[in-house]
């Protein structure tokens, strides 16, 4: 097979992880919080659209029109999940350690999971979307229908997230409010309200992604761990707080371990990329689009 | 001597009882299947229970009782809970737990503490290869998961030549994996496709790709579940037209098949058990009440796991009618020279490694009626529906 | 003590004149930072025992010029020598280790730990033989940590967590590590901002005696006049990264380009 | 005599069991200046960003125009007119000089407005103008503080809370930033100074506060305090 | 000072802010004391009949947990460099114990010696790699290299695999309660005493301001490196020991990512950056976890998620860490504060205010700075 089709086939996925790691990066730069529970929300949309779907159509079946109707749902659904969570919980513990952040999201995250297993089971489940057979053939490479949707889904969702970010009032709060709180707070920004938002958008974003790979691969319970760590991964590549980093660190992400699977063996795709990312991380610490200033 | 079997308890209103306890994945990964063996242990117990008892051979007569906690599949916490229960509980008779990764280590405690542990959800011949004269199986050992399917497709008309192999890399289905590529140089096939990719893998396209590419007559896929669904569902977008494609955990549960809808037609799976068969069971009757006990009770229709832990019960059931006195030790060397007995699972008897002897069976989802026993020929339903049509004709 | 009262402003002469005891010396230290140039071929000078001070408005250079001294920053040019050494290209800590103490212009002291322990952590730097490391802080060196901390009007605050304090004491704290260290070379950035007045007294009196009983050499800069003009033995200038200026302090309140370019008209 | 425009009464405030300040009851009336003087560590700063919402207040009130306001919190007081530059640091460093005058005018819902209102105030301050593609992170001490001050200054507030405007700034600075303040008073303004600088501090101030140890120790105006012997040997220094 | 918060007082009479600081602190007086009694109470149970593997097993466990905690906060809690790899060390230690044992059929001691050199070597060179990241980027690094570690584990031939190594002929519990039990003991005691040196001093240091700590002339790559290498010794021969304890190691055990967080929740719950919490925290949570595993079948990990949150959010600053606020605050007040200044505001001259002081500071010095023994 040509490495061109491994290539297409790693930004194909490749976008996906890439709108879960814009999320990541999100409030990974924004409220200094490393969530551990980001997989989860990828979780709870794939489950969101899934659920929505079943009573629809009493089949988790359906054109992709009824599928992408889902799809605002799942957002404001995650949204507000989203906010919550840090409201209630997450609020608490920011600004003192990073770690407490981390440990919070943690028991946020194995709870999640575990209800999840309590409410749907613990079996995978798909979403079966009518129009997606055959695939397309462009010069010869194989182009699934439904997984080009996705890749275009997500590519406008962490596009309308960057334009939100730079253009908007909110957005240019949400970036003041990670580079100083206090003085954020000096300037009139209600700081615990935006960093709910930003926790809202960026579990939005990330429920946005799960919903699309219902539909291309799996979800579980117990999926988001994988998600949440390829993020790590990928904020690396793009440096933390980057939307653009995060996006092309995703497509980057994907093509690397789809070409380690094409040209060595899909055995070695995960060691290759977590070796990259140390290697990454020594060559070029700010990751590609970093803008942290340095120390 | 039998310091277990004396109801501690005390629960049990009249008589005495006898605990057998375990770990099992309720939680986790693995939770579905684990339901499965909680289910069946629990539906055989309460059934002797109402039938009177355990009628043993020291002359008494004993309620079950069973203590089952949860470990998640994962084998550091699966050892804790057997050196709880063993110590704590005083239980003397071990139900085992589910996945090889956790039976190995837990089958260690039952050495060390000379109880007998009896399961039917390890598979690995590694369980069955360190000497343990305490640990029985129900399961065909890994190896042999993949074998039958073999056999199977050089029966048919266009035999197949060449076979392509992928396979999750976790200890399970390498042991699968290396059974089938053992086979395969046996029969003379060949191998175009062989590979393996991390549990985490959620995309199969590039590995479908060179399936496709490398004209494989037929696909075997040693994975659970979550990779049989991704398989259904990308066989087609990525254009793979095989004669026959098997995966080897998972793909005969209905859930799969519900994911999965039409694309999930013509895959093929191994079971241990034939559930249309019906063996003779103490408890039961027979294999299709056993059935109908469960899907009447719990609302599913039972596999393998299901009747394998049945078997598990039965089997210590079996020992202890047959000992003089209760006690690990003499329970441990029923089991081991028993005679065959007849089960729901058919006829239980161990060899000298402790594992069952037994080949799988491999069932088919065909368009209509659906599921079909499809080899060996003498308790198939159906024929197999070989070559499976090439996606552009379905 | 040797004093310059040479105002020449190539401050060459200077330099000639008292080779032999220049604890540090720049020669045409220049720092770019883009288009920007922020230090501009500036050479100084300090001798043993001298308190210099380093003046200029703001934006002018004067704390990247002390971060090309210390090698937090790389010079793009030039030379700086600490007591006959070319430093130029040491890393920071090795610059440190030979003798040179420092305090920030943004307080920097350590906010988890006591501020006890951030004493004897300044008062050990020098050796660092494992024996050193290994040993454990001694009882006269605890009782000088006392006596510094009196004399900073914070002997009761020894076992409080450093960042609990206020920006003013913080930075006394900072004072007083960097006396602690007993270096060869005292560089300060504006030690006197946030200092209570009747504070500030106490701190020149201090620095006095330090200077005359143990010969410490302080170059430091300052906004403040009254405090620079009663200590500094001698002032540079600084504007725009260039040196303008050098001499007594009465020399650099009459000289016309630092009143146009600093002081303002009184 | 003019009304009151902030009051503290019985206030005690620090941070979580830490108790700062004990007991202040100060008035200060509308389009004055006061100022705060008292050694290091008295609970100068402790004072402002208990009025402002950033220390927690454990009892007593705070009220502004006669309303309590309490536990108000930052963003609250800024809309009801008050605005307040930190001793620390507070710019954001990430963002250009004029991204941070920007952000100085976030209240405004009219991003024209703000735009406009830093170009007034590059006019007043040309160093700022100068430098306003710079990342504010990279300023030098001097730069930065006069950045907060301007920043301070885009919203026309009705109080300002100033904690040591003079730190870092170059004595040509100091002399126009006091002048500011006057001027700014003049139009209205009332302020709240904390000043080392006491003698400039106390010279422009209308009233002036002495607190030690949490407590306030001497009130008077301006002048009064800086005569007084006392507050002089022990505060103002020789 | 009337003020002050009545619910302290409760507090204080049981518990007086300087025993807070005796009993934790580093510098504490009777710090000796209480580590050879806990150790001593630490070695009795099996003297005294506890034979039971059960009880054995999960106090083996605990020291275990407390090794790899206590491990962790060497780096991530003295050194503020958070790392989400220690469980590398705990991988190549028990990989390098499991390969001896089976394969070169090496004895015990040798190999679980060697596990600990093994993954000290190894930390030192990948020491010399992360440790140039710090904060967010080092915690991602660190997790890199704990997921590398663990993919080339599963895809090499002498690690088994997939499949890892099966130790079958394992010792009795006794043995492990013991080992844990001692190495633990040691660890305690080197970062004890490490933490009133120098050298403890200045990874605090590097922790609170890295680049302060370089410019006061600190190489700090060497102290941080050191720091990281002690850490591996200790998780490497906990490691190294853990294979033939739990029978069996595949890469998912030995790199275990869960265990890693877990460490983390310990060390916090607890208290960073002190020696008492994170061992506090180890045998707290992992009681925890024993207990909602038994009574809450099914729901166990919901009980952990829930009960790590809440932890976290009650005890922000972990058990020893909250008591060390408090006495600090404590002492604030003992101390005065600001008693200095109020001197100052009665009249007395400014001369005298130092004098004043020394007064105060003299009265108070035998309970804090003095140490015996
Ligand atoms: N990292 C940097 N990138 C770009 N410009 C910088 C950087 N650091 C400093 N500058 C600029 O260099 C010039 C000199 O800065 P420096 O901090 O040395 O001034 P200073 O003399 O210490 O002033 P102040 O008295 O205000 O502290 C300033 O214009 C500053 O904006
Ligand atoms: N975040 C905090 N937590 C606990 N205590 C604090 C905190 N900030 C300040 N303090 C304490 O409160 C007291 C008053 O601090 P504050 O900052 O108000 O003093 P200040 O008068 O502004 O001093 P300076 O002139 O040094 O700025 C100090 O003794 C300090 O130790
Ligand atoms: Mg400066
Ligand atoms: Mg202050």
């Amino acid at each position: 097979m040509a490495i061109a089709q491994f290539v297409v086939n790693g930004l194909l996925v490749g976008a996906l992880f890439a709108a879960v790691a814009v999320g990541f990066a999100l409030i990974w730069g924004v409220v200094d919080i490393i969530n551990l529970a980001h997989g989860e929300m990828v979780m709870l949309g794939g489950y969101t659209a899934y659920w929505l779907l079943s009573i629809a159509t009493g089949t988790a079946e359906g054109s992709v029109l009824l599928f992408l109707a889902t799809l605002p749902v799942v957002v404001v659904v995650l949204f507000v999940v989203g906010y919550a969570l840090q409201r209630a919980l997450v609020s608490r513990v920011i600004g003192t350690d990073i770690f407490l952040t981390l440990l919070v999201t943690f028991g946020i995250s194995i709870a999640i999971q575990q209800l999840a297993i309590q409410a749907w089971t613990a079996n995978p489940r798909s979403i079966q979307v009518a129009f997606a057979d055959p695939s397309l053939i462009v010069a010869g490479l194989v182009v699934p229908k439904m997984k080009l949707v996705a890749f275009f889904g997500a590519i406008i969702l962490t596009a309308i997230l960057y334009l939100f970010l730079q253009r908007t009032r909110t957005g240019r709060a949400i970036r003041a409010v990670s580079q100083n709180p206090e003085a954020a707070a000096l300037v009139g920004i209600d700081v615990e309200h935006t960093r709910a938002v930003t926790f809202g958008i960026s579990s939005a974003v990330a429920g946005g992604a799960g919903a699309f790979i219902a539909t291309i691969l799996n979800i579980e319970p117990q999926m988001g761990l994988i998600y949440t760590l390829k993020s790590f991964v990928i904020v690396v590549f793009g440096g933390v707080g980057s939307i653009p980093g995060a996006l092309t660190g995703g497509l980057l992400l994907g093509t690397v371990e789809e070409l380690t699977a094409g040209l060595v063996s899909s055995r070695w795709t995960l060691a290759v990329s977590f070796t990259l990312l140390i290697v990454l991380l020594v060559v070029k610490p700010q990751g590609l689009f970093g803008t942290e200033a340095e120390e | 001597a039998g310091n277990g079997s004396d109801g501690e308890g005390g629960d049990g209103g009249g008589g005495d009882t006898i605990t057998l306890g375990g770990s099992m994945s309720l939680t986790g990964d693995n939770a579905d299947l684990g339901r499965l063996y909680r289910d069946a242990y629990q539906e055989t117990i309460d059934r002797i229970n109402e039938n009177g008892g355990v009628e043993a051979g020291d002359g008494n007569t004993y309620e079950l009782e069973m203590v089952l906690r949860d470990d998640s599949t994962d084998a550091s916490t699966s050892r804790s809970i057997y050196q709880e229960l063993i110590d704590r509980e005083g239980i003397d008779y071990l139900l085992g737990p589910y996945a090889s990764s956790v039976t190995l280590p837990a089958s260690a405690v039952a050495a060390e503490n000379e109880k007998p542990m009896v399961e039917g959800g390890g598979a690995s011949p590694e369980i069955f290869s360190q000497g343990n004269e305490w640990i029985f199986g129900l399961l065909p050992t890994a190896n042999k998961y993949a074998k039958s399917y073999f056999d199977m497709a050089l029966e048919q008309d266009s035999a197949p030549e060449t076979v392509a192999i992928l396979a999750e890399d976790d200890t399970f289905s390498q042991t699968t994996a290396d059974g089938a590529r053992e086979k395969i140089e046996e029969e003379g096939l060949e191998i175009v496709v062989d590979e393996s990719f991390p549990t985490e893998t959620s995309d199969l396209s590039t590995n479908l790709g060179r399936v496709r590419d490398n004209d494989a007559d037929i696909l075997l896929l040693c994975a659970h579940q979550q990779h049989n669904i991704i398989l259904a569902n990308q066989m087609e977008s990525q254009g793979v037209n095989v004669d026959a494609a098997m995966g080897t955990v998972g793909s005969l549960n209905e859930s799969f098949k519900g994911e999965v809808g039409a694309n999930g037609d013509y895959i093929y799976g191994p079971t241990s058990w034939d559930i249309n068969a019906n063996f003779e069971d103490p408890v039961y009757g027979g294999t299709q009440d056993f059935v109908a006990a469960i899907e009447e009770g719990y609302d599913y229709t039972p596999d393998y796991h299901s009747a394998a832990g049945e078997a598990v019960i039965l089997t210590f059931v079996n020992a202890f009618e047959s000992v003089d006195e209760l006690g690990p030790t003499p329970v441990r060397n029923a089991i081991r020279d028993a005679d065959p007995f007849s089960t729901v699972y058919g006829d239980v008897s161990f060899g000298d490694n402790g594992v069952i002897d037994k080949n799988m069976l491999i069932r088919q989802w065909q368009p209509d009626p659906g599921l079909q026993t499809v080899y060996p020929s003498s308790v198939a339903q159906a024929d197999p529906l070989y070559p499976m049509p090439d996606w552009s004709e379905r | 003590m040797s004093k310059s009262t040479d105002s020449d402003d190539t401050g060459m002469t200077a330099a000639t004149a008292n080779a032999d005891d220049a604890v540090l010396r720049t020669e045409g230290i220049t720092k770019r930072f883009g288009g920007l140039t922020a230090v501009d071929s500036v050479d100084v000078e300090v001798h043993e025992g001298e308190i210099v001070g380093l003046i200029g408005p703001n934006g002018a250079g004067k704390s990247t010029l002390f971060n090309c001294i210390t090698g937090t920053l790389t010079a793009d040019e030039g030379r700086v020598t600490l007591q006959g050494q070319d430093v130029t290209d040491w890393p920071e800590y090795k610059i440190a280790r030979a003798g040179l103490g420092r305090m920030f212009q943004e307080t920097r002291i350590f906010g988890g730990m006591s501020v006890r322990k951030n004493l004897l952590l300044a008062a050990q730097e020098g050796g660092a033989d494992i024996g050193g490391l290994l040993r454990r802080p001694d009882d006269s060196l605890l009782a000088r940590t006392n006596e510094l901390l009196e004399y900073v009007d914070l002997g009761g605050l020894a076992e409080t967590r450093a960042g609990r304090l206020s920006f003013g004491q913080q930075k006394l704290i900072e004072f007083v590590m960097a006396l602690m260290s007993e270096p060869e070379l005292l560089l300060m950035d504006e030690p006197a901002g946030g200092i209570n007045p009747s504070m500030l007294e106490n701190l020149i009196e201090y620095i006095r005696a330090a200077n005359d009983e143990e010969e410490a050499t302080i170059f430091l800069i300052e906004h403040n006049m009254d405090f620079v003009m009663e200590i500094a033995d001698r002032i540079y200038v600084l504007a725009h990264g260039e040196r303008i200026a050098e001499g007594t302090p009465e020399e650099i309140q009459n000289d016309e380009r630092v009143i146009n370019a600093y002081l303002g008209r009184e | 005599m003019a009304d009151t425009i902030l009051e503290m009464e019985n206030v005690v405030a620090g941070y979580g069991n830490t108790t700062v300040l004990h007991d202040i009851d100060i008035a200060i009336e509308d389009e004055q200046i006061a100022c705060l003087i008292g050694p290091n560590g008295s609970g100068k700063s402790t004072l402002m960003k208990s009025i402002y919402g950033f220390a927690d207040v454990m009892a007593g009130t705070v009220s502004f125009r006669g309303g309590e306001i309490t536990g108000r919190s930052p963003q609250e007081n800024l809309a009801n007119g008050m605005s307040y530059v930190l001793q620390d640091a507070s710019v954001f460093p990430g963002m250009r000089v004029h991204e941070n005058m920007l952000m100085g005018g976030y209240v405004f819902e009219d991003d024209e407005q703000a735009a406009q209102r830093a170009e007034e105030l590059y006019d007043e301050f040309p160093i700022l103008g100068d430098i306003r593609d710079q990342q504010a992170g990279t300023l030098s001490g001097g730069q930065r503080r006069l950045l907060e001050l301007a920043r301070a200054l885009m919203v026309d507030p009705e109080v300002m809370l100033l904690d040591e405007p003079s730190i870092g700034l170059e004595p040509k600075f100091i002399d126009d930033v006091f002048e500011r303040i006057e001027q700014l008073n003049e139009l209205g303004t009332t302020l709240l100074l904390v000043e080392q600088n006491a003698q400039k501090g106390l010279s422009v101030a209308d009233r002036g506060f002495v607190l030690a140890s949490g407590e306030i120790k001497y009130t008077g105006s301006g002048d009064e305090l800086l005569d007084n012997e006392e507050v002089g040997r022990l505060y103002l220094g020789g | 000072m009337s003020t002050e918060s009545d619910d302290n007082g409760l507090l204080r009479s049981v518990l007086p802010p300087e025993r807070v600081d005796q009993l934790f602190d580093l510098c504490g007086a009777h710090g000796w004391k209480l580590i050879l009694a806990s150790a001593v109470v630490g070695a009795l149970p099996p003297l005294f009949g506890l034979r039971e593997g059960y009880m054995m097993t999960v106090i083996s466990e605990m020291f275990l947990f407390a090794i790899l905690a206590l491990s962790w906060d060497i780096v991530g809690g003295q050194t503020g460099y958070p790392s989400f790899g220690n469980m590398a060390f705990f991988g190549i230690g028990a990989y390098t114990g499991a390969i001896l044992l089976k394969d070169f059929a090496v004895s015990f001691p040798l190999a679980v010696v060697s596990a600990g050199v093994f993954a000290t070597v190894f930390a030192a060179i990948i020491g010399l790699i992360v440790l140039r990241l710090r904060g967010h980027y080092f915690a991602i690094a660190t997790l890199g290299v704990l997921l590398a570690a663990q993919q080339i584990s599963r895809n090499l031939e002498i690690t088994g695999g997939a499949s890892g190594k099966i130790l079958f002929d394992v010792p009795p519990g006794v043995v492990f309660y013991y080992f844990f039990l001692g190495v633990l003991v040691a660890e305690i005691i080197v970062v004890y005493y490490l933490s009133s040196t120098r050298f403890g001093f200045i990874l605090n240091a590097i922790r609170d301001d890295e680049g302060k700590a370089t410019a006061m002339g600190f190489n700090t790559t060497y102290y941080k490196t050191a720091a990281w290498m002690l850490a591996a010794l200790f998780t490497g021969l906990a490691g190294g020991a853990y294979g033939l304890f739990n029978t069996f190691i595949d890469p998912q055990t030995a790199y275990n990512g869960a265990w890693n967080v877990e460490l983390i929740a310990m060390a916090l719950m607890g208290g960073t950056g002190t020696v008492a919490g994170p061992v506090i925290g180890a045998f707290g949570l992992h009681t925890v976890i024993e207990y909602v595993e038994t009574a809450f079948v099914g729901w166990q990990l919901v009980m952990l998620g829930l009960a790590v949150i809440v932890t976290v959010i009650g005890f922000p600053k972990g058990v020893v860490g909250t008591l060390r606020e408090y006495a600090n605050e404590m002492d604030y007040y003992e101390r005065g504060g600001m008693a200095a200044t109020d001197a100052a505001a009665d009249g007395s001259g400014g001369s005298d205010v130092a004098a004043s002081t020394t007064d105060a500071a003299d009265s108070d010095a035998d309970t804090e700075v003095t140490r015996d023994e």
